[in-house]
């Protein structure tokens, strides 16, 4: 069974989704139950990776490989290195905890609600196993029917507008890419990545293919100016959807440039390397100012996650400044670790970010924070935790938003401290419109009477709540494991920067 | 001298026309009650005809009456489809059919008849049996149309297609009487060989153009169709899903018959066409598809912009380009019965569920109707993991491999556009509320729901185990 | 003997247990179980600290310096968490757990009535904890954790009383000014892992030297110089944390906290955390004149300047806040002229007699039921006696009245910057020279204002507010109170007590006496060793050619020798005169005072509005910031990405559709037209290609 | 003496007529069903044509089916008309329009 265990983290939830939506309306408990069983199942499966892969070893493991279109060449190829893994543990993570988020919350067809979860899981971690790149893409776009579905049906009043914007935005992306892929076929006979990366490609080639992966991924980070549709989804998803969406579907995108961008165009990407830089930088400083004034705060969190996978892509084509301009592998390994573990961070922060605001919305319905304002006065428990949250988004050192951003900009003061002095802008401004937030949100004299009669958070609140802080506590004050779990595979991606292709 | 061995090679077609006649024959005996008998019986026709061609294929091609009808690989494929296609219009058919008092025997003859011209043009051997084979299916198809005799949209559907149609033909044939005096044969093969070198080049290439014309109708490419929409509109649903479905297999068969195996020495001149075409296809279907309330004219238009695509793997002009385009078929014409099949499983007497609008909140009235609609419509948008993706697939890397990159990405770009209007359905079928006193509800006929259901769960089961089916498309190419 | 791990780890983590037990139990085990428990980790690390600090001096343990985890490591870099113990380090952890412990005990009878009780002493610990971590750490990132930790405790802190408007606007303020200090600071740590290769401590510090001669190239042609650079960043964390000009606008404003904080956060411990940086950068700081130059100015301008707002403010804690401004600078100026074991030498004794005057002020504040202005004060001595004279003793060694604390640490800083000839020194020793007699004027105008004079409010023993004295409406009252005082005055009749002051309980009383006696001696017992000996050993570096103390010591003959020379110093001159100054206009003649403002008005307002710093800041970040933010997100965001790029193409597409769809006439002979149409245009295309 | 371009141009002439007329003509839709006639005269007397100087049957063959064809076509075309005229009472090419868009 464990020789399939990477086809089983996938199909699982997949499958498991069909006894929930059976389940049907009548008997909504039965499907909760029964998705949460599965999701749980698929997460200890997923630990159960831990210790089947060997961090030592940079090559990817617990391969599988079948035929899946013999005429074309194309194969149902698994496999998982580090970065994989990690992955794949903040979805199986996260899948839980949505799935207990969203348990009474969500009281119109529950079971369709689950399903759409369960499938939404595999299908990334599906993502994240794929090595053959017609595999990648077809997980990649599946992705987004039940994503579609969730921000649909459950989402906010403005949702029909917002759900077919994120659909349309992100099938915009990944099209050109698809185009790119078949031009890519067609050179190498195959879909494998792996053939892909070694496949030698002119300048002009790779330069084409560079800007149709850059629109498909740069679009899933999203970075500005692709990231439009990133705030409407989130203010009008349901709680589990914008999780769902900040945690790990975002996190796809920096997964995409380090699975395609690096290694089929390395050339190209070095050379354009500067354009990712700078939007990135523009992430930070541009969307932290943006943040600054939004008045939802559902919005504000989004524009602030714009802004911490500004330091994922910053991290990744750092790396290229650092091998090919000065050769400074150790500074490239850094700021490649720095934007894997932001993106790992950012998926606990994040979601749990929104979880907070879920917890709110479901007691005011509103997610204006003029409407809020001395929470803290009824609800501690839950001023604890989003104080936490609030801190780690602002990166505060002990909890994990600071160890990617530090790793960042430590290796991007190498590269050139301009882009450093950037970078570090976030301490200010992240810290800005994050405090301001919890300022109009949990401090003051209470001012509306609602707020007054809002209750604490209850057990199924404080267990979602207090996991995610555990885990961004777990990773603030020792990442060492995370960075060794993922550091050979780091290493050999930093190694492969160097390798021309023409 | 036509021997035994002859009809033994059009064993499937004598059978069917037989079987049609009796049918007709037994229909006039039959009291109104005991139709149901003619319909089972007319299914179980067809799937004795499947199994005829399936069984009967020779190992390879033969030609039978001098050449005027090949069997080979690609007849069969064809053949099989078409007919598979037709058994699912018989299942959804009935209970509309019923529900209108539609329910006659002319309409399983005639569509058999029309079969069987599909199952001849698309073994045509000869530019006289295309034509013959041509004229069955279309002046069978009229009758069909009309076959609601006191609908004025049905009327003006028959003779906008009639008119249009007949206008298609007789182009066709003024091409293929410039091919005639060009290369002074009638026979494709010979064709193929005498295109080489006419005397007439010019002559023979206007021919090429009319009869590109004719093709191009019966496909519906634009600029050649107007007659889609409204024929599609007007037309009673259970013919429409026939129109819709099975015919494009045979226009893509007579495209291959007169273009590949005819003409094939003339790609350079037709390749450049189709391109035309298959832009002009994409643009207009996908974009005016948009601001369509109608659902039948909505896929109508759909059906235009999915020839596009169908042109953009034929312009490879080469065994890949032709396999893509036949797997693009099949799965349009799949997806398409599909599709017209959930309108006529949700229609019931008095409700056409015509408009767009008629779906609302089909989610909550019946969540599983819902779901399979979804799944069409994330085909025909060709979403991954279903069916329709993989054509599309397909069908941009002929392009891309026969040198036409900026085909496939206009291709792309329509894609993008095309995506709105099915994501479209989807929103009315899922974030709308029902409109009160209306009741949409799938029909009660158990062989339609077991059918239907099996039909769209094709699309995602093929969509992952489309292999085989590829494979298949691929054989029929080589040698 | 050796110093064991496990000793350094109980010291940091027993106040952080304590701290989780009264934050998260709190509720369960009470009042009086919270702070003991937080008293007893404190205690416990206070005890540990001074043992610790005893085994290097005289134990004769040799510096411990170990790693206890690994933070990451990737490739050669790496990041752990650790210890470096040596005597600087010893000194501060005694002086943050001593004045820590001492502000717990104190806070038992300060926040006696309030509702947030637990709450406050798990911050308090927390604070202990991070502070600890900072000044233990043996590596930048560390030290960089503590730094940021103690940030989010002054935060907490300062909003403490989360309802009023004002504190939750300045622990905003001082969250994000401090946020600025340490942009450079993270910065400056960059920089020292781009060129010295490491994050630890020991290695930098070897490592330092290969800096000389380095640059760091921004663009083409611009080279700075290696050393400079990191020093000004890493200075510029120092100037957030330690409020130095132009960074110290959030410190006056942190006095929203309760007082115990403003003792021990924002006197004594936190605020210093830049000196000790600064101190324990020294191996780096002594490569660049530049930076030390900047220092020095930076401290000097601080210390003069803000020292002169101190004497226009009426808040009682307010002075106390401007006098720490101004001692910070003397600490500042102190680094910039190399005479790092002065800075450090103040900074301890200042640690005690700010302390103690805070935690004066803080029973002062009690005793007049939390009204903090001086001009509805005055002889509070015959009420509260004990807090008077500790008082007093606070203010001498603030003053630097020789024997008190203070003159050791203050003399020997202006002597040091006299003796230096860095650039910009005689602008330094002006200022504090200068500083000196603006410290004394401010504080002898706060003394009188406070305990002597006649009494400027009125007893009134009526109960017409309903003030029953139990215990829960005595808390409401205070409450009523916290909101009310600072937002509007009129809310309660000013300089109407309901009850004759009185000396506060015990626990307020004893720490200012246990405060008071440092305040007295240790500057007196410590100057020698700290300042001329090599006590610090090789905690701090200095090269021969500034090392100014270096040059004191030849002069210094013991502290008694120094204290009566000191007498005849400009520095207690200028004491005595400021001190003769503010008797006569204080105690003989207070309407002097009002004359004098009204005279000279435009100084006064210049002061009052303290140089408009806030003012500008307010407009410029904040206002600016929204107004650009808001202008961004309408105008980038909405308008042309959205507007156009999005929308606007779909609209595009929705228009062309909503045209094409009119081909579709439903005219039969268009549909044939347009057949034909085709045809024509196939043909003709052919003919073109053709042709 | 006639060659076989004027057969071919008389075929053209013919052809066009019939086209012009399917799109001049917004009266009556038996003007279409004749002009569609004309065509197929057009295309016979191509075939026929060609054949005659190819010297090939072939042609004249595929000419009797054209004839055939073209009569089951016209018959079924005076169906749809009568349908037509029955559910509309107009056979006016200009009012059947009820479908567009």
């Amino acid at each position: 069974m464990f020789n399939h265990l990477l086809s089983l983290l996938i199909w699982l939830p997949v499958v498991g989704a069909i006894p929930v939506l059976l389940a049907g309306s009548g008997r909504p408990n039965a499907a909760r139950w029964i998705a949460l069983a599965v999701a749980v199942l698929t997460f200890v499966l997923s630990l159960y990776m831990l210790p089947l892969y060997n961090a030592a070893d940079a090559t990817k493991q617990l391969a599988e490989s079948h035929v899946w279109i013999a005429s074309l060449g194309v194969h149902y190829n698994l496999a998982v290195d580090g970065i994989s893994v990690a992955l794949i543990l903040l979805t199986s993570f996260v899948g839980i905890l949505v799935i207990v988020g969203a348990w009474e919350v969500i009281q119109t067809n529950p079971h369709q609600y689950m399903s759409a979860m369960l499938v939404l899981e595999g299908l990334m971690i599906g993502v994240f196993c794929a090595t053959d790149a017609l595999l990648f893409y077809v997980f990649f776009e599946a992705m987004l029917i039940p994503m579609f579905i969730l921000i649909g049906v459950w989402g906010g009043p403005r949702r029909v507008y917002a759900t077919l914007k994120f659909f349309i935005y992100t099938f915009f992306g990944s099209i050109f890419m698809l185009v790119g892929l078949i031009y890519l076929y067609l050179k190498a006979g195959s879909f494998d990545l792996a053939t892909l990366a070694a496949l030698p490609l002119s300048m002009k080639e790779q330069t084409w293919l560079f800007f149709a992966f850059l629109i498909a991924f740069a679009v899933k980070v999203p970075m500005v100016p692709v990231h439009t549709w990133l705030p409407d989804a989130h203010v009008e998803a349901p709680t589990g959807g914008s999780v769902v969406l900040a945690a790990v579907m975002l996190k796809i995108g920096g997964y995409g440039f380090l699975r395609f961008s690096l290694p089929i165009t390395p050339d190209a990407a070095d050379a354009y390397a500067w354009v990712v830089i700078g939007l990135s930088l523009i992430a930070v400083v541009y969307i932290g100012y943006i943040a600054l004034v939004q008045e939802d705060m559902k919005k504000l969190v989004a524009y602030s996650s714009v802004a911490h996978m500004g330091f994922v892509t910053l991290g990744i084509f750092i790396a290229f400044m650092l091998v090919r301009g000065s050769n400074n592998l150790d500074a490239a390994k850094l700021g490649m670790q720095g934007a894997m573990v932001q993106m790992i961070s950012h998926g606990f922060v994040s979601g749990a970010m929104f979880s907070c605001i879920g917890v709110l919305y479901d007691r005011m319905h509103t997610r204006q924070i003029k409407d809020y304002g001395g929470v803290i006065n009824v609800m501690p428990w839950f001023g604890f935790f989003y104080v936490v949250f609030a801190m780690a988004n602002s990166g505060l050192p002990g909890t994990s938003g600071f160890v990617g951003e530090f790793q960042v900009i430590l290796a991007s003061f190498q590269a050139n401290p301009l882009i450093a002095f950037f970078a570090a802008f976030t301490l200010i401004i992240g810290a800005a419109y994050t405090l301001y937030m919890v300022k109009r949100v949990l401090w003051g004299d209470i001012t509306n009477p609602h707020v007054a009669e809002m209750k604490d958070l209850n057990g199924r609140e404080w267990f979602v709540l207090g996991a995610f802080a555990a885990a961004v506590f777990a990773l603030g004050i020792w990442p060492q494991p995370l960075i060794h779990l993922m550091d050979s595979s780091v290493t050999q991606l930093v190694t492969q920067l160097g390798n021309h292709k023409i | 001298m036509p021997n035994l061995n002859d009809i033994l090679i059009l064993l499937p077609e004598f059978y069917l026309v037989a079987a049609a006649c009796l049918l007709l024959l037994l229909d006039a005996f039959m009291k109104p009650e005991q139709r149901p008998v003619l319909h089972w019986l007319s299914i179980a026709v067809l799937l004795v005809a499947i199994y005829l061609v399936v069984a009967g294929q020779p190992s390879q091609a033969v030609t039978a009456f001098n050449g005027m009808f090949i069997r080979d690989g690609v007849a069969e494929i064809l053949k099989v489809f078409s007919l598979l296609t037709t058994v699912l219009v018989f299942f959804y058919a009935k209970p509309y059919l019923q529900d209108r008092k539609l329910f006659v025997g002319e309409f399983y003859t005639l569509t058999i008849f029309a079969v069987i011209g599909i199952m001849l043009l698309v073994s045509a051997g000869n530019l006289i049996m295309v034509y013959l084979g041509l004229e069955l299916l279309t002046l069978s198809s009229y009758a069909l149309v009309a076959l609601n005799r006191d609908s004025r949209l049905s009327s003006e559907a028959a003779i906008k297609y009639f008119v249009l149609g007949a206008l298609a033909s007789g182009m066709l044939l003024y091409g293929m009487s410039m091919v005639y005096g060009a290369t002074g044969t009638l026979d494709l093969v010979r064709l193929h060989t005498a295109a080489g070198h006419t005397g007439m080049p010019h002559l023979l290439v206007f021919g090429l153009i009319f009869m590109i014309v004719g093709i191009g109708f019966k496909l519906g490419a634009a600029p050649f169709h107007m007659w889609i929409p409204d024929v599609y509109q007007g037309s009673p649903t259970a013919v429409t899903v026939f129109i819709g479905s099975a015919q494009k297999l045979a226009a893509f068969g007579m495209a291959y018959r007169l273009l590949a195996s005819g003409l094939g020495d003339l790609s350079q001149h037709w390749q450049l066409m189709l391109a035309c075409l298959a832009v002009l296809s994409l643009a207009i279907g996908n974009i005016v598809a948009i601001v369509q309330t109608n659902l039948k004219r909505l896929l109508a238009y759909s059906t235009i912009s999915h020839m596009g695509y169908l042109l953009v793997g034929l312009v490879n002009a080469g065994p890949e380009g032709y396999a893509a385009s036949l797997f693009y078929a099949i799965s349009y014409a799949i997806t398409s019965a599909a599709a017209f099949g959930m309108i006529l499983a949700l229609a019931r007497a008095g409700f056409e569920c015509e408009e767009i609008d008629d779906l609302k909140g089909l989610n909550q009235r019946s969540p599983w109707a819902a779901f399979l609609m979804m799944l069409v419509m994330f085909s025909l948008a060709g979403v991954p993991p279903l069916f329709g993706f993989f054509g599309k697939l397909l069908v941009f890397q002929a392009a891309i491999h026969a040198g036409y990159l900026w085909l496939a990405l206009v291709g792309a770009v329509f894609a993008i556009i095309g995506l709105y209007y099915y994501l479209r359905v989807v929103k009315v079928m899922y974030f709308d509320k029902p409109v009160e006193g209306t009741e949409v509800h799938l029909q009660k006929d158990v062989s339609v729901r077991l059918v239907l259901s099996l039909n769209v769960l094709a699309l995602l089961v093929l969509g992952i185990v489309w292999g085989p089916l590829f494979g298949w498309c691929q054989s029929v190419f080589v040698g | 003997m050796e110093l064991s791990t496990s000793i350094l780890l109980t010291i940091a983590l027993a106040p952080l247990v304590g701290c989780l037990l009264a934050g998260f139990f709190g509720r369960f085990i009470g009042r009086a179980g919270s702070h003991s428990v937080t008293i007893l980790g404190v205690a416990i690390a206070c005890g540990l600290s001074f043992y610790v600090l005893y085994q290097l001096t005289s134990g004769g343990a040799p510096i411990y310096n170990q790693n206890i985890y690994t933070w990451f490591e990737i490739g050669n870099y790496s990041a752990h968490v650790g210890f470096m113990i040596d005597r600087l380090t010893a000194m501060m952890m005694v002086v943050v757990t001593f004045v820590s412990l001492l502000v717990h005990i104190y806070t038992i009878g300060y926040m006696a009535d309030d509702p947030g009780y637990q709450r406050f002493f798990s911050y308090i610990s927390l604070f202990t904890f991070s502070m600890l971590m900072l000044v233990m750490s043996n590596n930048f990132m560390q030290l960089f954790f503590g730094w940021e930790a103690v940030g989010l405790v002054s935060y907490l802190l300062i909003g403490f009383w989360y309802k009023r408007p004002t504190a939750i606007f300045a622990n905003l303020k001082a969250f994000l000014v401090n946020r600025v200090g340490d942009f450079g600071f993270l910065l400056g740590i960059a920089g020292v892992l781009y060129f010295l290769g490491t994050l630890d401590y020991t290695t930098a510090f070897a490592a330092a030297p290969t800096l000389v001669g380095k640059t760091l190239q921004i663009t083409q042609n611009t080279h700075w110089d290696a050393a400079t650079v990191i020093c000004i960043c890493l200075f510029i964390g120092a100037m957030g944390k330690s409020a130095q000009v132009p960074l110290h606008v959030w410190l006056p404003d942190s006095m929203e906290g309760p007082t115990p904080i403003s003792a021990l956060i924002h006197a004594a411990t936190m605020v210093t955390a830049g000196i000790f940086m600064v101190a324990r950068m020294s191996p780096i700081f002594e490569l660049s004149e530049t930076a030390l130059s900047f220092v020095m100015i930076i401290g000097a301008t601080g210390a003069l300047f803000t020292g002169l707002i101190g004497i226009v403010q009426n808040d009682i804690k307010r002075v106390v806040a401007y006098s720490t401004l101004s001692q910070l600078g003397y600490m500042t100026v102190a680094l910039g002229v190399s005479a790092y074991a002065g800075a450090v030498f103040h900074l301890m004794t200042h640690a005690f007699f700010k302390a103690l005057l805070f935690l004066g002020a803080g029973s002062v504040i009690i005793a007049m039921h939390h009204e903090q202005d001086m001009r509805y004060m005055g002889g509070l001595r015959k009420y509260m006696p004990i807090t008077w004279i500790t008082m007093w003793i606070g203010s001498l060694a603030l003053c630097g009245v020789p024997f008190f604390a203070g003159f050791y640490s203050k003399d020997a800083i202006i002597e040091a910057v006299g003796e230096s000839h860095r650039w910009g020194a005689t602008y330094a020793y002006f200022c504090v020279m200068a500083g000196a007699f603006v410290t004394a004027l401010y504080t002898f105008r706060q003394m009188y204002l406070t305990f002597h004079g006649k009494e400027r409010f009125v007893v009134v023993h009526d109960h017409g507010h309903g003030h029953a004295h139990g215990h829960d409406d005595h808390a409401a009252h205070d409450e009523h109170h916290h909101v009310s005082h600072k937002d509007d005055h009129g809310h309660h009749e000013q300089g109407i007590m309901h009850e004759t002051p009185k000396e506060s309980p015990w626990v307020v009383t004893l720490p200012l006496i246990l405060l008071a006696i440092p305040s007295i001696i240790v500057g007196f017992l410590a100057i020698q060793p700290m300042l001329y000996g090599e006590w610090f050993g090789s905690a701090i570096h200095v090269n021969e050619a500034n090392n100014v103390l270096g040059e004191l010591a030849k002069e210094f003959h013991g502290s008694v020798g120094m204290a009566l020379h000191g007498f005849l110093q400009l520095p207690f001159l200028l004491v005595l005169t400021a001190f003769a100054i503010q008797t006569y206009i204080y105690l003989f003649n207070p309407s002097v005072a009002d004359r004098i403002k009204n005279a000279l008005k435009p100084i006064y307002n210049l002061l009052n509005h303290k140089y408009w710093f806030d003012a500008v800041y307010f407009i410029v970040f904040a206002r600016g910031g929204m107004a650009l933010g808001r202008a961004l997100w309408k105008g980038g965001d909405a308008a042309v990405i959205d507007g156009v790029l999005v929308n606007g193409s779909a609209g595009l597409v929705d228009r062309i559709a909503g045209g094409m769809r009119r081909l579709q006439s439903g005219y039969l002979y268009h549909y044939a037209f347009a057949m034909i149409l085709g045809l024509i245009l196939l043909l003709g295309g052919y003919w073109l290609v053709g042709q | 003496m006639i060659t076989l371009s004027h057969f071919i141009v008389l075929g053209a002439v013919l052809f066009c007529i019939a086209l012009a007329s399917l799109f001049i003509n917004r009266k009556n839709v038996i003007v279409l069903l004749m002009s569609i006639e004309l065509m197929l005269l057009a295309v016979n007397i191509n075939f026929v044509a060609f054949s005659r100087f190819l010297g090939d049957v072939a042609g004249q063959v595929f000419v009797f089916f054209i004839l055939t064809v073209a009569a089951a076509e016209t018959a079924i075309g005076l169906a749809i008309l009568v349908l037509l005229f029955r559910n509309r009472s107009t056979i006016n090419v200009a009012e059947i329009d009820s479908m567009k868009g």
